[in-house]
């Protein structure tokens, strides 16, 4: 089958601006992935094409990109989910650096703003072996160990467009992971830092974050969680 | 314009190994992780099924046993000292790791919870044991993303996406490594006291691979240029459940749970290769009993695969028919709901890439080039050794996938390679600052990066006819099919013909993407002439081991030969030629004997 | 600090999101609707006056109505979606059906009201 | 092993004046929903039934003062205008224009990153809702 690709071009050293270039690939599959697209028009139209790309199913984060003006991973999507014509461009709000390769740095700024990290000072099991924790207990965090940062959900989000202090959803969900584990002692501190003005009351709930999430986790639940969190104390 | 940072310890790489490696270096030296990804997208975070180590949380079991495993696994290649060392120090870093929060599955009773994985036994009754501790079936994404954040929280200092393209030896001593910054283009020299190598594995050197894009052999390919062996490098693991074409790794993990493997004629095979353990013998095992199904003509409608099953009726009709019982001794079942908390990440994947859903229908499976058993010699300090008499080169070591210890041997036991890159990881890192402490830098030469420099403007500025990506997809062909799951000599001496050719090929190769910023075309370029420089280097091991082992089966020499190959292989590259020596295999308690599963 | 906007407005319009989106587009439009339109008719009908009078009589005008309706009505809609969701967390996971039911229930009461107001106003 | 449950005392929870407007916000809709209803079913009662249309009952749930039912066929707006009405009428204005200043903060904080900025809007703010809260309240008191 013919499937049309119109992409995002920038590249800094020659371009002024940006533009889109259209390439047809003409015996494409309907299982292809976006990503064997971008690599085939990488490997015989155009070698100039820069993304990021690694593991190629979905599980390192690297590519993601708005396929047909939604975030995405361009491995985790087939011709057959999105059509012949296939608009890509470069996620929102962070700097295009070339083609679909953006500066990722504010992102995981954010992420290590809100300690994403396991912490207990407690001593340690006297018999020496791990610390328990009930399988119920472990299910309470169980959709938020998914993320693999990847920034679909924080690139998505209306309020992360609007300025640029906002956490964003992808921290907001590593905070969950850890404020959720039984195991973890410094809920409190978290708390305190998303809950300032930069943090979860910047979420109004628009629910791109959880729609664009290749994990599927759901976010706007793990956020809501995280705002009772700050009212009844229950964690 | 090269800019210069100096640190006492370097690590290359920044999947589970290297973050290891760092985490337990920068307790007490200056240390630094280069990786040409961001740390999260490492390809440790693609292994699924569970890290091995003989807690005994829900049965019966030793480190001893999974030594015994191992051994058995390796098909008697490795080396039992350091297979001993590494299983007896795997319960350590389980808890280790759990301490540092990583979420583990758990029992009822709070323990970290284990499943059943393919070579993994009671030694008294030869049925399979729970091994395998497991996060759902991420636990390499769990580990990596806690290795990762522990990092963070030791402020250990990251240079994200700079591909290292050398590595600087004086005088037969590491001094440091040479490193491009992709988002400009620079070079950047570090020096160092130490440099550990945790740069992972060349699966990308076949077509069908569970292998991520950036496995393309870096580290053994600029070891091999600096002139130090490498070792093994005939053993490469195929495992047995890929996605049909895309390769896509299905975890043993599936099996673990109950799950069987059906030919074309609804037959479920395994009982005639392995009738102990069936589904859950070890990789090369399944690899090629599928294999030969399929040569034979039992594949899925004379296509290349068979069926793995894991509907709930199934697994428990043949779970009823093995006897298969929970810990307390009732008959184990399950439902599929179970099956959906355990395994989601397998599900979803059958789900986008297959539209097929595991619950209700079969998958279609296929081997598909898995791990690299062989690399990058090393003692089980993680120290580098050059040659038969393992000599160490000071100052450099190596861990994870890129190193050969060797405790993998000819084919390795699925859940070991995550606990290598922990075991060794850490070990490695602990022994290079440790050798940081009292050495002292190396004096660097005067242009350290005047030859990779050269190596890029040649490969930038070419101006020849020859795409790379033709070339990539020749050589990835020409390695499946003749130095893959089967291999015999007609085919091999063609494979190193063919890479010889594309190799030359691959000097005209043209360059397009002048720029300096994000060139991925130019690296890719780079890239692809390691996997070359390796690919070569396999298929020569491969045509020199007149027997079968393992992950290298032969097919004109079926048998194992203990007389004259229980031996390690260490191939260099001088003045553009191969050149293989051996080493001897370490036997400590466990004396070669037949393989049966 | 300066002040930075990751993305401008227009970019960020061309975000395919879907029915969630647009509905908190819409319950913001509403808001800012709302805060503008009552200031203004309280404080008209608090001064009163020809002025305030004029304003009013603006106010009530049926096409100024039916867009008052939607805002509020909407804005009041789509808030107990959103309270009800917020306080009981779990309830997230059902997102999208809890959109579908929005707009069933949305639609006929202010197609209803419209009716009436098109009716009151045309009809005599 | 049950899952044990844990509760963060007051001052560990992060709980600020962020997070209280975050649920005076979802409180208050509630409230105003209440408020509503309340209007709605005494309007019925009232036999707004006969003598009013939907647009117009609507309105009254609102805010409920015998101007917004000025121009239906009710013959006496006395029982309209009672203090009980007054009342709710009061009630209804406070929590909505609370919850509507609160709503633009919100909304500015979206665009003003600069803490300068947000500090004059919250001011700004609390003098915008007096004035309406004054001109609301002599609206609802005098009608």
């Amino acid at each position: 089958m013919q499937v049309t690709l119109k992409i995002f071009r920038y590249h800094p050293e020659v371009d002024k601006t940006f533009h889109y270039e259209t390439y047809v690939i003409e015996n494409a599959q309907e299982t292809d992935r976006v990503l064997d697209l971008l690599e085939y028009v990488k490997g015989y139209y155009d070698g100039t094409l820069a993304f990021r790309r690694s593991c190629a199913h979905g599980v390192c984060g690297s590519d993601a990109m708005r396929i047909n003006g939604q975030n995405m991973l361009a491995c985790k999507v087939l011709v057959r989910d999105v059509g012949t014509h296939i608009t890509v461009e470069p996620i929102l709000g962070l700097k295009v650096i070339k083609d679909l390769i953006t500066d990722m740095e504010p992102f995981f700024e954010n992420y290590k703003k809100v300690l994403p990290w396991f912490i207990n000072n407690s001593p340690l099991p006297e018999d020496g072996r791990e610390r328990r924790q009930s399988p119920e207990e472990r299910a309470r965090f169980d959709d938020t160990t998914k993320c693999i940062l990847c920034a679909c959900c924080t690139t998505s989000c209306p309020s992360f467009w609007a300025s640029d202090d906002y956490l964003g959803p992808a921290a907001l969900v590593a905070a969950h992971r850890f404020i959720f584990d039984s195991r973890d002692e410094a809920a409190a501190e978290r708390l305190k830092i998303i809950s300032e003005t930069s943090g979860l009351a910047r979420c109004h709930t628009a629910f791109n974050c959880t729609l664009a999430c290749p994990r599927e986790i759901q976010i706007t639940k793990a956020i809501a969680e995280l705002k009772l969190a700050t009212i009844t104390g229950r964690v | 314009m090269t800019k210069l940072h100096q640190f006492d310890v370097v690590v290359v790489g920044a999947g589970g190994a290297g973050l290891m490696a760092a985490l337990y270096a920068s307790r007490t030296a200056k240390t630094a992780v280069i990786s040409k990804l961001y740390p999260t997208r490492s390809h440790t975070g693609t292994a699924q099924g569970g890290i091995g180590a003989a807690l005994g949380n829900l049965e019966e079991d030793h480190p001893e046993w999974h030594t015994y495993d191992t051994v058995k696994g390796s098909d008697y290649l490795g080396d039992q000292d350091a297979i001993e060392f590494m299983c007896y120090e795997a319960p350590q870093a389980i808890i280790e790791l759990e301490h540092m929060g990583l979420p583990f599955d758990r029992t009822p009773d709070g323990r970290i919870s284990q499943r059943p994985f393919g070579g993994h036994t009671n030694n008294v009754t030869g049925k399979p044991v729970r091994r395998a501790c497991h996060a759902a079936d991420r636990t390499g994404h769990m580990i990596l993303q806690t290795l990762y954040q522990q990092c963070l929280k030791n402020q250990v200092t990251f240079f994200d996406e700079f591909q290292v393209l050398d590595l600087i030896l004086v005088n037969g001593r590491t001094a440091g490594v040479v490193a491009v910054e992709l988002a400009t283009g620079e070079f950047h020299t570090f020096h160092a006291k130490a440099v550990i190598f945790a740069t992972g594995g060349h699966g990308r050197i076949f077509e069908v691979t569970s292998n991520a894009y950036s496995y393309t052999g870096d580290g053994a390919a600029i070891v091999l240029r600096r002139g130090l062996p490498l070792e093994d490098m005939e053993f490469f693991q195929f495992h047995p459940t890929g996605i049909y074409k895309l390769g896509i790794l299905i975890t043993e993990g599936v099996r673990g749970e109950g799950g069987v493997l059906i030919n074309g004629l609804g037959e479920r095979f395994m009982s005639k290769y392995a009738p102990t353990v069936k589904d859950l013998a070890s990789r090369d095992v399944i690899s090629r009993a599928i294999y030969t199904e399929i040569r034979e003509g039992r594949g899925v409608n004379g296509q290349n695969y068979v069926w793995l099953d894991v509907r709930p009726e199934s697994v428990n009709q043949y779970a009823a028919m093995d006897g298969r019982t929970n810990p307390d001794g009732s008959p184990y079942t399950v439902t599929g709901e179970q099956i959906l908390t355990k395994l989601p990440d397998i599900i979803d994947f059958c789900r986008v890439y297959l539209g097929v859903d595991p619950l209700t229908e079969m998958m279609p499976v296929q081997p598909t080039a898995h791990y690299t058993m062989g690399g990058i010699p090393t003692n089980k300090y993680g120290e580098v050794v050059i040659d038969e008499k393992n000599t160490v080169l000071p100052g450099l070591y190596a861990a994870g996938e890129c190193a050969c210890v060797s405790v993998h041997g000819a084919n390795r036991l699925g859940t070991n390679s995550l606990l290598d890159l922990v075991v060794f990881g850490k070990h490695a890192g602990l022994k290079a600052a440790e050798f940081a402490k009292h050495a002292d830098f190396e004096a660097l030469p005067a242009h350290p990066e005047e030859e990779v420099r050269a190596q890029l403007e040649a490969l930038r500025n070419g101006s020849g006819r020859e795409n790379a990506f033709e070339i990539g997809r020749e050589m990835r062909k020409v390695m499946f099919e003749e130095v893959g799951i089967y291999r015999n000599e007609r085919g091999m001496r063609f494979a190193i013909e063919k890479i010889h050719e594309l190799k030359e090929r691959y000097k005209h190769i043209r360059v397009r993407d002048t720029g300096r910023i994000f060139n991925t075309e130019l690296l890719n370029a780079w890239e692809l002439g390691n996997l070359l420089d390796v690919a070569e280097v396999v298929a020569e091991s491969a045509l020199n081991r007149t027997e079968s082992r393992g992950g290298h089966s032969r097919e004109d020499y079926p048998d194992r030969d203990d007389q004259n190959w229980l031996k390690h292989t260490l191939i260099w590259k001088r003045n553009g030629h191969t050149e293989i020596s051996y080493k001897p295999v370490v036997i400590t308690k466990y004396p070669p004997k037949e393989r049966v599963y | 600090m300066a002040l930075k906007h990751n993305v401008s407005l227009a970019t960020a319009l061309r975000y395919k999101g879907r029915g969630p989106m647009w509905a908190f587009i819409l319950h913001r439009l509403g808001g800012l609707g709302m805060a503008i339109l009552l200031t203004v008719h309280i404080l008209s009908t608090a001064l009163g006056g020809p002025v305030g009078q004029f304003l009013n009589d603006l106010y009530m005008h049926w096409a100024f109505q039916i867009v008052v309706y939607f805002f509020v009505l909407f804005h009041a809609v789509n808030g107990l979606r959103i309270t009800l969701l917020d306080l009981w967390p779990s309830l997230w996971v059902y997102g999208r059906e809890a959109l579908w039911i929005e707009w069933a229930v949305f639609l006929p009461i202010y197609g209803l009201a419209v009716y009436t107001i098109l009716s009151t106003a045309l009809g005599g | 092993m049950a899952a044990k449950s844990r509760r963060l005392s007051l001052r560990e929870r992060g709980l600020n004046f962020e997070m209280l407007m975050w649920l005076f916000t979802r409180l208050s809709a509630l409230v105003m929903y209440g408020l509503i209803l309340v209007a709605m079913v005494g309007a019925f009662l009232m036999g707004a039934r006969t003598q009013m249309n939907m647009a117009d009952v609507l309105r009254w749930g609102f805010l409920s003062i015998a101007g917004h039912i000025q121009n239906t066929n009710i013959p006496d707006l006395e029982p309209w205008a009672t203090p009980f009405w007054r009342l709710t009428a009061s009630a209804m204005l406070l929590v909505a224009t609370a919850h509507g200043v609160h709503g633009l903060v919100v909304i500015a904080d979206d665009y003003i990153v600069h803490p300068r900025g947000r500090r004059n809007v919250r001011a700004l703010s609390i003098v915008f809702l007096l004035l309406m809260v004054v001109a609301g309240l002599y609206v609802v008191w005098t009608w």
